[in-house]
């Protein structure tokens, strides 16, 4: 990982005293273990803060909406993809923002690790190639990385950012034959009713701290449909009903633009897997339009297209 | 809103689009030809019109099944109205089905003006499913019974 | 309004209580919306009562002649440096009027005629506005590149279409084979020549993947030129190998006389096509077709002296251009897509701008000045009004919650939305002489920044919860 | 245990479209129990959390004056969800009113001395209390003269035109009634609130300042006060800012550490240079 | 009144005979979330040694509260407040930080001129019984806010654990009547009672996470426009985490929902918090938002009530998806020089 992060330092610097871009939005070093956080460099000296490892969660495509200034934005294949969604939706102009792409293995999901340790808290974590160096109060663990990759991580095709301008490191191999929609097609294998009481306990435990929304760079609406007055459509209240519509309406909305990031299920406090609906919305639009987000900025979205052939077995 | 006890009848809104399905409705009465009473019908200009979250918001207040009807492809008077919508629709309705929620409490129909036997079929066959599946209780948002909350 | 006559009572008679219940509940949800519902207020749009005629070939200058007649100030734009377009290539018809004289005294009035001006070796560059409202940025190059602005009230797009230049049958490499066009120069000009055996071939270029269409008028031209060769050279065999004779119409009548004249169709399948080969035998490079011919299921072999080929009709390579401009549609293949092939032929779906002629798809000469006048008829529906009232049910964008996704401009079938950059940053615009109020925009729209009149959200809202 | 957010029932008595836009009208509120009516002691610049039951609440500027004992009015401009309910109501329908709440103008530095009051806009309700309290014959000689200047955008958007109409008559109050730009048939003052005041120069010793209006109307009028020579001390601002609860329990209307619903509306200008400019 | 001890195994029908006469709410591990709810069965309780994650806040200021219900007929509404608590209740386990949060909010929302009726009656009979914290954790930093592991204000009994028994503490009146309910339980022994001393001992010492927030106040009072707020805020996300999961953030918004008016949590982090009618927005961007949360914690609540309204539990720095350190913030501010900031009154 230090190879990738001198380069990556070396092309921030680059494009900072080359002027082509007035800021470096990367990852540095967090105040707790196993956690990074968003820094912004706009001085040369500064890029020393930038570093890269599998801890690196966050995604970096929300800072880019409404950018007026040029931009330099570390972006993993998720995050690239999301760029360019934003790109495509024209919530920034494609001159400002420079897409540095970095090769991903996959990020550490905090939580598994947090859950494998069950009462003992993390005091120290160090992430050293295939392995992760855990230390506590009176224990020291050595896990194995890839036993604690990101639910998204696992079945992500697109490693290599397929839309950047600069790249760090070189490409690394994609998975390919790896069928990402499993944890849906369990879902779709129960009964309904056995869903809807899944769901039903998952989503109630939702407090609306609406966290899923601020992280999703594609949620950039100035009053959200939850927000509004005239009409009001759904309840703020954690009611279960209003509760569920509203993760519902936001998987409507994300059709076709979703990229796995895994961000949602990442940030949300009270761990729901919010996952479970936005892969099964983008595995209807993968079935029924062959559309996957992100990979290109010409490309216009699903809904906002048709095709005379387009299925309609549902319509009577 | 729905006596359970006698002979319980399903409440449907259908969202008809103004130049196809709602003047089908009319031919249908036009040839007096009888469907259940079960339907409300709400005029919209073009299926297009329809936002998922008239759907959504029927399913919340209590509507046990949402029909919406509109041109067949081709037939649009927006030339492109119903195109649009369908994707819409298939992801909706996908959607709704994967939380669990009944299929048939969300229709879609294709309803031109001259159809007015078609209009009449699709209005028995909704009512009949939903019938078939009972009043509507997921999604619903329980109303506050007024009678046992004053007590003070 | 409450429909209960139709919707309830008519269609629930033998339900007297459970009808009676359904109309109060739709008057219910009648009055939830009335109570929210607001005046429509119509936008009025001044309309130029000029016309601009794109294309002055045959459709282009009929249009422009019939605008004038109804006294309407027309430019006409003609790409090459003279009028005529395709119908130069053509001398006579099948009802033998002659097509040359038709049209010299078709140009002669155009350019008699002071309400028509002509802008010949002009291109459009862009085209901005809408109904009523159009400006137009012509590019005139005869020598230097002069560049003009046209204002009119409506456009009509007689772009014409373009004779596919065979690959198939030798075309071009034996100077025998020949297309229409070409036999017609040849048996206008020369003296009365002796034609000996002629070959014709149909579909060339048409009916297949690349143009599965049908060209609908090189049946008419091969029955035409082969009864001009049989009355020129009675002595001259001609052979027609068709797939199948489509002279639909009053044209049945040539075909029949083309047969009593000796003429021999031959038919042939498609996946059996005529080949032609060059032989050599006796002394001189002779020209030997032979067909599969389905019937006897045997091959028949000709010695022709001439082979003429029914070359298809093919879009011209403009039209995409012009149709980006313009924001109209183009069909599969190629040529402009009318509103409706029933109810609005001629006009296009963005109001204000109307196609005749081969633009919109091959056809007869006698089609196109049709479709020409019928045009003139729509367009004049627009240009006789001084003032043009916009629908009262259109959308309007709130830009406080737009955030400019275009995502509205995608859907929108009449491209009435436009991003417009104002002081707090892009949002969308309803151009409402363009907006038809259809709300495919409004059920798109995540941020529900855009609504329509008379079936606001807020309104459909109040009719789902009324009855709860 | 006195629960604050139980409003007292009252009923609309009377309804009068203020202006031609008709987007902002008075309500005519009584109260159903007559007890309620003489607990609800306010001064003048109160509010008072108005509910619309289904809609919900919002806080309105109490626009009758203390001394009228019998109803109490409100002028409601069409904004929001619960204001276009209320314009949507008739005479008769049931409304909540919880309040009085915020501190109101300090009615005792008031006495002896002159009163200007700087009222822009529609944002004139509390102001016209204020003036109605004054000429009314029990409490004119508590207060020396009296000076108004109001302004609005166009004639049609002047409202309480009756008010104005009476106040011309008396000789008690120097009345400057004018328009931001001259239209056909006006014949009174023409120009904005700063600039008349520029004009009327009112004199500034024992003279107090009492200005409400929308915030650009506050960055133009307080230099013309400053140079007037009021000091900061003896000029009162009402502020306006997004309000749910009314007794400073939710949290959101703060400027600084202070909160307008509770510490509020009306500070000195002097508080409010100290204040951070978030409103 | 003396400490008295009881075996952990006896915990549970303690519990069962507190369940008889009061309503217990008590941490509850809901898949790995703990959060304060009502006790069903005594067995549910999770006493392990982290805080709950959710703050024992929704005891008293639940998420959806319904403030009344009206009924509109013709020209008539019926209004019908709710009962708030239907007899006393009891919350066990509340960790010294989240007591403390109690009394501040008792600053903020029962004084003054008008009281949050539904918020006073909840804490007028509800008992509060807490259980100090021997493993502090690394994001705890109550003692930098006048807190410690085994504090006891805001608290009617506390218990500590001593491995295989808790010391049970009386401290206000009202804690010792509810002990004395229980005339079975044990003295305590000297021994038990320096183990549990020794165990708070270090349990301080274990707090390792310092931030010194005097004179921080004074220091924000200029610090309006500064800014360094630029930089503070740039990587804010504004979801409500920070504030739903904050024992002491209790701002909400009341709206009316068929039938009722209710109020439900709310957060200056929230984009429409402030938004006027006419549209303007004080606050239109992330930055003002987390600085008016910094300036409300540290500076605001500090002027009106003397204190800070932060009790240094740690859960916003735990739960923050881009990890924005509220120790940072406060420890940068607090390095700033002093005389830069010149108080312009």
């Amino acid at each position: 990982m230090e190879k990738l992060e001198k380069s990556l330092r070396e092309i921030a610097e680059k494009l900072l005293s080359e002027k082509k871009v007035d800021l470096i939005i990367g990852y540095e070093r967090g105040t707790r273990p196993l956690r990074t956080t968003p820094c912004f460099v706009n001085k040369t000296e500064d890029v020393q803060k930038l570093i890269w490892d599998s801890s690196c969660d966050n995604n970096l495509a929300k800072y880019v909406v409404d950018r007026k200034e040029k931009v330099g934005v570390v972006a993993k294949g998720c995050d690239a993809r999301l760029i360019a969604v934003c790109i495509a939706e024209n919530q920034v102009p494609k001159e400002n923002v420079i897409i540095i792409g970095v090769p991903c293995l996959g990020v550490v999901d905090r939580k598994k690790v947090e859950s494998k340790l069950e009462e003992k808290e993390i005091l120290e974590a160090t992430i050293e190639g295939e392995k992760i160096k855990v230390k506590g109060e009176e224990f020291e663990l050595l896990l194995a990385k890839n036993d604690f990759l990101c639910d998204s991580c696992l079945t992500c095709k697109h490693r290599n950012p397929p839309i950047q301008d600069v790249l760090v490191g070189e490409e690394v191999p994609e998975l390919t034959e790896v069928n990402e929609f499993t944890e849906v097609e369990n879902l779709e294998a129960m009964a309904a009713e056995e869903r809807w009481n899944h769901f039903n306990g998952e989503l109630s435990k939702c407090i609306r701290c609406y966290a899923c929304r601020s992280v999703c760079p594609l949620c950039y609406c100035k009053t959200c449909f939850v927000d509004q007055s005239i009409p009001t459509w759904f309840g703020k209240t954690n009611d279960l009903s209003d509760t569920m519509i509203y993760h519902i309406v936001r998987a409507l909305h994300v059709a076709g633009r979703c990229v796995d990031c895994g961000a949602c299920s990442r940030v949300c406090p009270v761990n729901i897997n919010l996952r479970e609906l936005m892969k099964k919305i983008e595995k209807i639009v993968k079935e029924r339009y062959n559309f996957k987000a992100g990979l290109s900025l010409e490309e216009a979205p699903p809904l906002g297209d048709f095709k005379s052939e387009d299925p309609q077995e549902f319509i009577k | 809103m729905k006596n359970v006890e006698k002979g319980w009848e399903p409440r449907i809104l259908a969202f008809l689009c103004n130049w196809c399905s709602y003047a089908g409705a009319d031919l249908t009465g036009i040839s007096r030809i009888q469907y259940p009473p079960n339907v409300r019908i709400v005029r919209v200009p073009c299926s297009g019109r329809v936002n998922p979250y008239y759907i959504i918001k029927a399913l919340q207040c209590g509507w046990d099944g949402v029909l919406v009807s509109g041109c067949h492809p081709g037939d649009c008077h927006y030339i492109s109205g119903n195109l649009v919508a369908r994707r819409r629709f298939a992801v909706l309705k996908d959607l709704l089905e994967y939380v669990g929620i009944e299929p048939a409490r969300v229709n879609f129909s294709w309803v031109s003006a001259a159809e007015g036997g078609k209009f009449a079929s699709v209005v028995t066959e909704v009512v009949n499913e939903v019938k078939a599946l009972g009043p509507a209780k997921r999604l619903v948002k329980v109303r506050i019974e007024w009678k046992n909350l004053k007590n003070r | 309004m409450a429909n209960i006559r139709d919707q309830c009572s008519w269609v629930h008679m033998h339900e007297h209580e459970a009808a009676t219940e359904k109309a109060k509940d739709l008057v219910r949800m009648a009055v939830a919306k009335a109570r929210v519902i607001e005046p429509l207020k119509r936008v009025s749009l001044g309309v130029t009562s000029r016309g601009l005629v794109i294309g002055g070939g045959l459709a282009g200058i009929t249009a422009a002649l019939a605008l004038a007649k109804q006294g309407f100030e027309v430019d006409l734009v003609e790409k090459n440096n003279e009028l005529g377009g395709f119908l130069r290539k053509i001398h006579y018809t099948l009802e033998n009027d002659d097509t040359e004289e038709y049209l010299k005294t078709m140009i002669d009035n155009v350019y008699s005629n002071e309400l028509i001006k002509v802008f010949l070796n002009a291109k459009v560059e862009h085209v901005s506005g809408y109904v009523g409202n159009f400006k137009t940025t012509v590019s005139i190059n005869s020598g230097s590149d002069v560049r003009r602005e046209l204002e009119h009230g409506i456009i009509i797009v007689a772009t014409g279409g373009e004779e596919y230049q065979p690959t198939e049958y030798l075309y071009g490499k034996d100077s025998r084979v020949l297309t229409h066009p070409e036999l017609e120069n040849r048996i206008m000009m020369g003296p009365t020549p002796k034609f000996g055996n002629v070959v014709m071939i149909q579909c060339v270029g048409s009916r297949n993947n690349e143009h599965p269409y049908c060209s609908r008028m090189c049946c008419g031209e091969a029955v035409k030129n082969s009864l001009k060769i049989k009355e020129k050279d009675p002595m001259a065999n001609v052979y027609v190998l068709y797939r199948d004779m489509r002279t639909y119409g009053l044209m049945e009548e040539h075909y029949r006389r083309a047969r009593e004249a000796g003429v021999i169709f031959i038919r042939y399948e498609e996946e059996s096509k005529p080949k032609v080969a060059q032989t050599k035998s006796k002394g001189k490079n002779g020209l030997q077709v032979s067909v599969f011919e389905p019937t006897i299921q045997e091959d028949i072999i000709i010695d022709a002296d001439l082979v003429v080929l029914s070359a298809a009709i093919v879009p011209s390579q403009e039209n995409e251009k012009l149709a980006k401009m313009l924001k109209v549609p183009l069909n599969e293949d190629g040529f402009f897509l009318e509103a409706h092939a029933k109810l609005r032929p001629v006009d296009f779906a963005t109001e204000g701008i109307f196609v005749c002629g081969m633009a919109h798809s091959p056809k007869p000469i006698r089609e196109s000045i049709s479709q020409a006048k019928a045009a003139v008829s729509r367009a004049c529906t627009l240009l006789t009004k001084d003032t043009i009232e916009a629908e009262g049910i259109i959308a309007t964008v709130n830009p406080g919650r737009c955030t400019a996704c275009e995502l509205c401009m995608l859907v929108c079938a009449y491209n009435a939305i436009e991003i417009e950059e104002t002081k707090r940053g892009k949002t969308a615009k309803v151009n409402s002489a363009l907006c038809k109020g259809c709300g495919a925009c409004a059920a798109t729209c995540r941020c529900s920044a855009i609504d329509v009149k008379g079936f606001t959200d807020d309104q459909i809202n109040s009719i789902i919860v009324a009855l709860r | 245990m006195t629960n604050p957010y139980i409003p007292n029932l009252t009923v609309i008595r009377k309804i009068t479209t203020e202006n031609e836009a008709k987007d902002i009208k008075t309500f005519e509120l009584t109260f159903k129990d007559s007890e309620a009516m003489k607990n609800f002691k306010y001064r003048c610049g109160q509010f008072a959390e108005i509910s619309v039951f289904g809609a919900g609440e919002c806080p309105i500027g109490i626009a009758s004056s203390p001394m009228d004992k019998d109803a109490i009015q409100f002028t409601v401009k069409r904004v929001g969800v619960v204001t276009t309910a209320l314009h949507n109501s008739e005479e008769g329908t049931v409304m909540g009113v919880r309040g009085p709440y915020g501190n109101g103008f300090p009615m005792e530095r008031l006495e002896g001395r002159n009163v200007v009051i700087v009222g822009g806009g529609f944002a004139f309700t509390t102001l016209r209390s204020l003036a109605n309290f004054i000429l009314h014959k029990a409490n004119r000689e508590k207060f020396k003269d009296l000076t108004v200047i109001y302004g609005a955008r166009n004639p049609g958007e002047l409202i309480y035109k009756y008010d104005l109409e009476a106040w011309k008559k008396r000789d008690d109050i120097n009345l400057n009634v004018t328009i931001d730009s001259a239209v056909p048939g006006w014949k009174g003052l023409v120009g904005f609130v700063p600039a008349v005041l520029k004009d009327v120069a009112p004199s500034s010793d024992n003279a107090i300042a009492v200005v409400c209006g929308p915030p650009i109307m506050y960055k133009f009028t307080m230099p013309v006060i400053s140079e007037l020579g009021f000091s900061p001390e003896n000029v009162l601002l009402s502020f306006e800012m997004r309000m749910k609860c009314g007794i400073g329990k939710c949290g959101r209307c703060n400027i600084g550490e202070k909160f307008v619903c509770k510490d509020g509306p009306v500070f000195t200008y002097k508080e409010f240079q100290r204040m951070p400019k978030e409103y | 009144m003396k400490w008295k001890v009881i075996e952990k195994s006896k915990l549970p029908n303690l519990i069962g005979e507190l369940a008889r006469e009061y309503e217990i709410f008590a941490p509850v591990d809901r898949k790995s979330i703990g959060s304060f709810e009502r006790l069903a069965s005594g067995s549910e309780v999770s006493l392990d040694s982290r805080n709950t994650k959710k703050p024992p806040k929704d005891v008293f200021i639940p998420q959806t509260e319904t403030l009344f219900t009206y009924k509109t007929g013709k020209q008539e509404v019926e209004l019908a407040a709710p009962q708030v608590v239907i007899g006393q209740r009891v919350v066990l386990a509340v960790r010294p930080c989240d007591a403390k949060s109690f009394v501040l909010l008792d600053k903020f929302l029962s004084s003054g001129e008008y009281k949050d009726a539904y918020y006073k009656e909840k804490r007028k009979n509800t008992t509060i019984v807490g259980l100090a914290c021997n493993h502090p954790l690394s994001t705890c930093f109550c003692t930098s806010l006048g807190g410690s592991p085994h504090g006891k204000e805001g608290l009617d009994v506390l218990l500590q654990d001593i491995n295989d028994k808790y010391l049970i503490e009386p401290i206000t009146e009202r804690g010792e009547k509810l002990i004395e309910k229980f005339p079975w339980l044990k003295e305590a022994e000297r021994a038990d009672i320096d183990k549990a001393k020794k165990l708070s001992d270090d349990a301080e010492a274990a707090v390792k996470s310092k931030v010194s927030i005097d004179g921080v106040d004074n220091k924000l009072d200029g610090m309006f426009d500064d800014p360094i707020w630029e930089q503070i805020c740039q990587k804010c996300l504004n979801c409500g985490i920070c504030t739903f999961f904050c024992p002491t953030c209790c701002c909400f918004d009341v709206l009316d929902e068929d039938g009722k008016r209710i109020r439900i949590w709310d957060s200056c982090q929230f984009s429409c918090f402030t938004l006027h009618g006419s549209g303007h927005n004080p606050r239109p961007s992330g930055k003002e938002r987390m600085r008016q949360r910094i300036m409300h914690k540290f500076n605001y609540f500090v002027k009106t009530h003397g204190e800070s309204f932060c009790v240094g539990c740690g859960r916003c720095i735990q739960e923050c998806p881009v990890n924005l350190d509220i120790r940072e913030v406060v420890g940068a501010i607090s390095a700033l020089p002093t005389d830069k900031r010149s108080d312009n009154d």
